[in-house]
């Protein structure tokens, strides 16, 4: 019973998010295992943009209750529940778009730097040593990407282009060693081929950094079925359907709500 | 003739911001006495007028004078219509030992704080105006005063002289108020001084603000008997809040009128003649004074600081256009001649001359 | 038929080197034409060069034979072309409502907007439902909404469409291209980008492709979407 | 205490003038994004160019009422063409720019606006007086004394407060500046004229301020150079306090600075002194309360 | 995986010869001349000169080199500061006016950091220099202490008073947090100016810096030649700016720089990526407050007067102005903008009464050409350092 207990890295227990007299998520429920990868569906405005933000601190529930591992973070600041190991990129691209690169992608690995004013002003040598450190780790990450990016590591992130931004949140997600990522639409935007490039991109990541939690938000059906261990439907800020994404698809009340007739 | 050596003199004054108007008459008067110095055939030097714009601010003051003090090639200033900026501007003076005569502040501390004999003034104290002032108002029967002042070093020591000299003639104050010179609704006030319901309200402070405080009274129907000093000395003040309301109010300025002083005259013409658009106001016949009694004491020991502060030290019973010019050995003029003055007609009149004297006015509230 | 717009020879470019290098179109009355080709590759920046938002710097663009090369953004909309943008660009401090009824800027009679809005309704119930909530809290997936409804608030000859699905749901996504076939049946001539090539090929009649900045094949859908080289040219240039 | 009527409606008629001014900021940078520092100057030059018209209707020999028409018309065309001007020449030059320097520009464009009317206007340091154009005289209610003039120029100032806020929320200029303002570019793409809006925005922004102004200039039937000034300060405060996102926040700044003010003096007159220095307290507690103002501004923005 | 490319080019040092001795000789030039017509010629070819030097790729050769060659600049600037040093050395007002220049320019780099980094407005900065003023002051009445440490009182108590201000400004933001500061910036001179404890309006006057027996205020004689007092101002204030120009410079080639930067741009990303806001909010406002209090508590013992006029809500304005002029988060901005906004007035007084205006006239004329400040901030390249 405890090893399946210690198998849960997050839970969330009705969960309520209200934003006046609209309940945007409704008494959820969802338990995120350790390592899996975890697809969110529904609808537009299902709410699951809403859940990613709540776990990650930037709202607050209404009710409810969010565990990470044996923690509960409901009522937690966002930068201490980034401390716990959790990271994200955003459904609205939200670099600072007139840092470089490199300053954008440090911040995903803030919580591992030293931040004290005497190592930053006084001590410069082991400063930039830790500096090189993470923009080796920064080159090597964006090299996954795109063999084109590190040159631009030093380029203000307004001078990219959309995909190459949402490359560069992701490694911003990832180069702080996070125990669990939330991705919110990565491909959007992208051709059917440029997303599977993505997929494989993360993937690999995954494979490499071994044993990373990730919940998944997409709207591309390719993406997800290739992508997730398991996935979570939701409408209305409920969860409608759990399961392995060819059961869910085959849903009728996913279908009907969801999916379409396709 | 041979060319006559150059002599720089600097005159500081607030050029800028909302009494620039008593800067620039100032600036046109002194600028008058260097012309007409200029012009008198047997004087050994030509005088050049520097101008420096103070802003009435200390630090700003303190940036002037330290440049005209440490430029040996000036070797007097003319100095400060704001007590603030001299108060501060002293002791640099005293430092770059640079004479100097005060042509228009008129707070005590100027001169008495410290005995520098660097420093001079040919303007009043305000002591004066205020014990002049209180006798007055005693002499015509009125018991019950309110006080008005800006929340300035002006404002300040009016009040604290006013409310000095007032209390001693066995009179009551009935209430103070202090407000920002740059106020512009004081209804507040106005409800609560109508409340208080004086006799008379004494306003310490300059034009602006006193305009206001006419124009509000009168819209509160408030019928006190309006009671000033140096500060709203001058057309301005009668322009802003019209012949009508400014008719009978009081003030008590530390001169005779122009036409009253001994070269009175001649200096309203030279100023006229010389074309200058703005008036002298209340203190630029003193700018005059002071620049002449400097440029006097050049041509009578040369160009030399030292020697002008000595001999300015020792100046008794000199002719000026304001009357004789006598310094204590604070380097205070004590002569200034505090006179009564009341508008009539849109007009500023020495109240011994006004139809007032004579009771064909009244005053308000009269008791 | 109306809303013949034809692009001849452009050239664009934002700062120093030309993103678009010698693009003509011709988008034929009453017809969908759709615009594919990978990230980058200078779909949006046509669309802004038609709207003289981004000028381009040499070439010529008509619109029912009157040149719109002298003309402001406003004065090409004002001859009846409206345009959903990329990325929604909705009014985030304004309401549902007033998000569209922006859109229905240049229709005068009140009685029009309303039975406008009623459509727009119709088609996405959600919009109805948050007619008064700030158009900038709404979700991903229902901004995408308001762009679009917005974008049907006029009634335009031509309507020029740039990566409305988005963020859609894959029902939504059905229903986008639905609703552009609609309006095409009603007259309306089109003008699409899509990243979703089978279905956008599925509903137009005639298509370009570009890539880095130069149309490399066109012809009609059917055509498009056999040609194996256009298919393998169109996924290519993305990196 | 007996004065309770009195300082109301003091308060009442401080306050509208007040609220005039921080609506001209809320429109500024509540629906503009910009915040316009001259503001206050504006205001002046509106009442100086008013006192201008007076003195030519006068001369040309025009009864008072239309002296008075005379008056506001001119105020309001003066401040409308001038706010459109600097919106032209000035601001829009500076768009791309950090908001900060829209500051620096709009701080100096008062001063040289301030300036301008002290060196170039006859007399123009000293206060001037503004010829009463307004019915005088009032009643007494118990010890307090109602002008006829104050009532009605609360009455025209709650009138345009209400015509302002109906312009921006409820007409279709309200809807294409307020679009403008969001993005100017998607603005445009919906066919509106951003090249004519956004001056018209300054226009009917400056228009308040000419306003503004004129009530001020009757009501006090004094004017000088620098007394935006002051005023600019207190509108920025009370437009803040009460909250940007909304009109009805800056009246509510307006009369609350207000009634401050007077409560302060009312009740504790020898205290006059720190009348400001309790105002400003309360506004540093208020604005920590409600950081976003009285009236906060609905969150637009989302993650 | 890609290593580092290292620059074995050496880069040409001329550039940094050729602008510090250019900016030195301006400088002087812009110090000394009071003839009118020289003083407007001076102007137009500092002005030309800069703008040919950016046009032709010579400001970006300079930037190279001084970013290549951190201690050769250090040097040069020394040696071209004590050069305009001796050749002012008996100007007094040139010498209070510089001096004047430096404690605006360091009290501006804290602006910097609050709002140009950490993006808190802070509309009181006249005020927080007023705090360590009359800190200096009051401490100087009570005597006892010495000078060294009632400047750093001065810091620190201004640092004390803006943490009463904490709350307030954490909460707000934007014109919001404008408002909090100005209010406060408002108040503090109200309650100078109604308390006569601290000097009420006519303000306090206090003795000299007499540092570790040092006096201040008497001229140097040194190798048979007789510097100005003020000499000893200007130096001082130039070591204090050359080392807030240092720290800052670091502060911002460091972490911190970065999280004040994430901070400002984007408070949400930043703390949902672990950073704790409130706390790089305080370091910012501490720090640039401390600036404030040292460098006013520096100048009121150097003009040996304070009034409450002197730290009016105006001149907060003036000195954020001189953060908007110089480019904002730009450090080198503030030097010259800070000798455009205090020196170019005092240089105007030839035209009287019309100085105010043509002034405003001219910042409206220089950011209507450079909207984005005399030096725009440029991209943080932290590597510059870390592979040097
Ligand atoms: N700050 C907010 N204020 C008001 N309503 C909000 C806010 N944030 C979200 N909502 C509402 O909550 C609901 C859920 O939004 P959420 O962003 O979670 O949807 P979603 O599932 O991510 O949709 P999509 O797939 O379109 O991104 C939506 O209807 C949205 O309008
Ligand atoms: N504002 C801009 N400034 C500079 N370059 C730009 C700008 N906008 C786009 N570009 C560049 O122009 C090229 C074409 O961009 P465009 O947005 O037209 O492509 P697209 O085909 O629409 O791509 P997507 O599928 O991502 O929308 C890209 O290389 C992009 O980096
Ligand atoms: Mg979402
Ligand atoms: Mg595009």
């Amino acid at each position: 019973m405890t090893s399946l207990s210690s198998d849960v890295l997050l839970e969330s227990r009705g969960l309520t998010v209200r934003f006046g007299g609209l309940f945007a998520l409704n008494e959820l429920n969802i338990d995120v295992r350790n390592g899996e990868v975890l697809g969110l569906i529904g609808p537009n405005g299902s709410g699951k943009t809403t859940f990613l933000n709540v776990i990650s601190g930037v709202y607050s529930a209404s009710a409810g209750k969010i565990l990470l591992g044996d923690i509960d973070i409901t009522r937690e600041k966002a930068h201490n529940i980034s401390s716990c190991g959790l990271s994200r990129t955003f459904q609205r691209s939200r670099l600072c778009l007139s840092l470089s690169v490199f300053d954008n992608i440090a911040l995903g690995a803030q919580r591992t730097l030293n931040n004290g004013l005497w190592h930053n002003i006084v001590q410069r040598k082991s400063f930039a040593a830790e500096a090189q450190k993470i923009a080796d780790e920064a080159r090597e990450l964006l090299h996954v990407f795109n063999p084109a990016l590190p040159d631009k590591l030093f380029d203000p992130a307004i001078s990219l282009g959309m995909i190459d931004r949402r490359r560069v949140e992701i490694c911003r997600a990832l180069i702080g060693k996070p125990k669990l990522v939330l991705l919110d639409e990565p491909s959007a935007g992208m051709t059917h081929d440029e997303t599977d490039q993505v997929v494989d991109e993360i993937l690999g990541i995954r494979k490499s950094l071994g044993g990373l939690t990730i919940i998944i938000v997409e709207h591309e059906m390719g993406l997800i079925e290739r992508v997730t261990d398991r996935c979570v439907v939701l409408n209305y800020g409920k969860k409608i359907c759990e399961g392995k994404f060819r059961d869910v698809a085959a849903d009728p009340v996913v279908r009907e709500a969801y999916l379409g007739q396709a | 003739a041979f060319a006559k050596d150059k002599v720089k003199i600097a005159f500081v004054g607030p050029l800028t911001g909302a009494i620039s108007p008593h800067g620039i008459g100032g600036r046109n008067s002194a600028e008058l006495a260097v012309k007409l110095m200029n012009a008198e055939p047997n004087t050994k030097y030509e005088y050049e007028l520097v101008v420096l714009d103070d802003e009435c601010k200390p630090n700003v003051g303190v940036q002037v004078v330290t440049k005209i003090a440490s430029d040996r090639s000036i070797i007097a200033a003319i100095p400060h219509y704001c007590s603030a900026t001299a108060i501060a501007t002293v002791d640099i003076f005293n430092r770059f030992k640079m004479p100097m005569v005060v042509w228009a502040a008129v707070l005590p501390e100027i001169t008495y704080a410290k005995k520098y004999p660097e420093v001079h003034r040919v303007s009043g104290i305000l002591i004066g105006q205020n014990r002049i002032g209180a006798q007055f108002m005693k002499a015509r029967g009125y018991k019950k005063f309110v006080s008005f002042a800006d929340s300035t070093d002006y404002g300040k020591s009016m009040n604290k002289y006013f409310t000095q000299f007032t209390l001693e003639n066995g009179n009551e104050i009935l209430g103070s108020f202090s407000v920002p010179p740059d106020q512009q609704d004081l209804s507040a006030e106005l409800t609560k001084i109508k409340e208080l319901n004086p006799e008379v309200i004494y306003f310490g402070g300059l034009t602006p603000l006193g305009a206001r405080l006419r124009t509000q009274m009168a819209k509160f129907g408030i019928n006190a008997q309006l009671e000033g000093n140096s500060g709203i000395m001058g057309d301005a003040f009668v322009n802003a809040a019209g012949p009508e309301l400014a008719e009978g109010t009081l003030t008590f300025f530390d001169s005779p009128p122009l036409s009253k002083m001994p070269g009175g005259k001649m200096f309203a013409d030279a100023y006229k003649a010389a074309g200058y658009s703005e008036p002298p106001e209340a203190y630029g016949p003193f700018a005059y004074v002071a620049t002449r009694l400097v440029m006097e004491t050049i041509e009578k020991v040369g160009p030399d600081r030292a020697k002008v502060t000595a001999d300015l030290g020792d100046v008794k019973d000199r002719p000026s256009i304001v009357g004789p010019v006598t310094f204590d050995d604070h380097g205070q003029n004590i002569t200034p001649l505090t006179t009564s003055y009341v508008v009539q007609d849109g007009k500023w009149v020495v109240w011994e001359e006004s139809e007032y004297v004579s009771g064909k006015r009244k005053l308000k509230n009269l008791p | 038929m109306s809303g013949h717009l034809t692009v001849e020879n452009i050239f664009t470019a934002y700062d120093r080197a030309d993103v678009l290098s010698g693009i003509s179109i011709d988008v034929q009355p009453g017809k969908i034409t759709c615009i594919l080709g990978s990230n980058g590759a200078g779909k949006s920046t046509l669309i802004r060069s038609i709207l003289r938002l981004t000028p381009p710097r040499a070439g010529s663009i008509a619109f029912e034979g009157k040149t719109l090369d002298q003309m402001a953004t406003h004065e090409i909309v004002g001859l009846g072309i409206a345009c959903i943008p990329e990325g929604r660009r909705i009014f985030a401090k304004m309401t549902v409502e007033e998000n569209l009824r922006v859109g229905a800027y240049l229709v005068n009679a009140e009685k029009t907007v309303k039975a406008r809005l009623g459509k727009v309704y119709e088609v996405f119930p959600r919009l109805k439902e948050r007619a008064k909530q700030l158009a900038g809290t709404m979700s991903g997936g229902e901004q995408a909404m308001v762009s679009i409804g917005r974008g049907m608030m006029t009634d335009p000859k031509l309507l020029i469409i740039d990566e409305p699905s988005l963020g859609l749901s894959p029902l939504f996504v059905q229903e986008n291209f639905n609703i552009v076939r609609r309006l095409n049946e009603t007259g309306v001539t089109v003008l699409l980008v899509e990243q979703n090539v089978n279905q956008t090929l599925a509903i137009a009649h005639y298509g370009y492709v570009l890539s880095q900045g130069k149309i490399i094949v066109q012809g009609d859908s059917e055509m498009l979407a056999k040609n194996e080289e256009v298919q393998s040219a169109y996924f290519g240039g993305a990196h | 205490m007996g004065m309770i009527g009195q300082h109301l409606l003091n308060g009442l008629m401080q306050g509208t003038i007040y609220g005039l001014v921080a609506m001209g900021f809320t429109i500024f940078f509540g629906v503009m994004n910009v915040i316009k520092f001259s503001h206050g100057d504006v205001l002046t030059l509106g009442a100086f160019g008013g006192l201008v018209a007076v003195w030519a209707a006068n001369a040309l020999g025009l009864s008072v009422p239309l002296q008075f028409i005379v008056a506001l018309c001119v105020a309001m065309a003066l401040t409308a063409v001038v706010g459109a001007g600097i919106s032209h020449f000035l601001i829009m030059p500076l768009r791309n720019a950090p908001p900060l320097n829209m500051l620096l520009m709009t701080m100096m464009v008062g001063t040289a606006i301030r300036e301008a009317i002290r060196l170039f206007f006859p007399n123009g340091t000293n206060p001037q007086r503004f010829p009463e154009l307004l019915p005088a005289g009032g009643f007494n209610i118990g010890p307090s004394f109602f002008r006829t003039d104050a009532i009605i120029l609360i009455i025209a100032g709650a009138a345009s407060i209400g015509a302002v806020y109906w312009i921006i929320n409820h007409s279709k200029f309200g809807l294409a500046m307020r679009a403008v303002a969001e993005d100017t570019e998607t603005a445009r793409v919906m066919g509106i004229n951003f090249g004519r809006i956004i001056p018209l925005t300054f226009a009917l922004g400056s228009i308040t301020a000419g306003f503004a102004g004129m009530i001020y200039a009757l009501y006090y039937s004094e004017i000088n150079y620098s007394m935006g000034l002051l005023l600019a300060v207190i509108g920025f405060t009370a437009a803040i306090v009460g909250g940007l996102g909304n009109i009805w926040g800056a009246i509510i700044g307006g009369y609350l600075f207000a009634g401050l003010q007077t409560f302060v003096v009312a009740a504790m007159p020898s205290m006059s002194d720190y009348k400001n220095v309790f105002a400003f307290v309360l506004i540093i507690v208020l604005i920590t309360w409600r950081p976003t103002g009285l009236l906060a501004e609905r969150g637009s923005e989302r993650v | 995986m890609t290593p580092t490319s290292r620059t074995l080019v050496r880069v040409p040092v001329w550039p940094l010869f050729v602008a510090v001795a250019f900016a030195a000789v301006a400088l002087t030039a812009l110090v000394l001349i009071e003839n009118q017509k020289l003083l407007g010629a001076a102007l137009a070819i500092t002005a030309a000169v800069c703008f040919c030097a950016a046009r032709f790729g010579g400001v970006a050769a300079m930037e190279v080199a001084a970013s290549e060659n951190p201690w050769l600049l250090r040097g040069l600037i020394t040696v071209a500061s004590l050069a305009v040093i001796f050749v002012l050395r008996d100007d007094n007002f040139g010498l209070l006016m510089l001096a004047t220049v430096l404690i605006y320019a360091t009290i501006c780099l804290g602006l910097t950091v609050q709002m140009g980094y950490a993006g808190l407005t802070n509309f009181a900065a006249a005020a927080f220099a007023g705090t360590g003023g009359y800190t200096a002051a009051m401490l100087g009445r009570q005597g006892g202490l010495p000078d060294a440490l009632v400047l750093v009182c001065g810091g620190l108590v201004a640092v004390f008073i803006g943490s009463l201000l904490i709350l307030p400004v954490l909460r707000t933001r934007g014109h919001y947090g404008a408002l909090t500061t100005m209010a406060f910036g408002v108040m503090f001179n109200v309650f100078l100016d109604a308390n006569d404890f601290f000097g009420g309006p006519q303000g306090l006057k206090l003795p000299g810096i007499n540092l570790f027996g040092w006096d201040f205020t008497n001229d140097i004689h040194i190798f048979g030649l007789v510097l100005s007092s003020y000499v000893n101002y200007v130096i001082l204030t130039g070591i204090l700016t050359a080392l807030a120009m240092i720290f800052v410079g670091l502060l911002d080639r460091s972490w911190v720089g970065v999280w004040f930067d994430v901070v400002r741009l984007d408070e949400t990303a930043a703390s949902v990526f672990g950073l704790k806001i409130a706390y790089w909010k305080v370091l910012a406002f501490t720090i640039g407050n401390f600036l404030a209090g040292l460098m006013g508590a520096v100048y009121a013992k150097m003009t040996g007067f304070i009034a409450p006029a002197n730290f009016t809500f105006g001149d907060s304005l003036v000195m954020v102005s001189i953060v908007i002029l110089g480019g904002i988060g730009n450090r080198w901005g503030v030097l010259p903008a800070a000798l455009i906004v205090v020196l170019l007035p005092e240089k105007l007084q030839f035209i009287q009464e019309y100085r105010l205006i043509f002034y405003a006239v001219l910042v409206i004329a220089i950011l209507t050409m450079r909207p984005d400040g005399l030096v725009a901030r440029r991209v943080r390249k932290l590597h510059t350092e870390t592979s040097a």
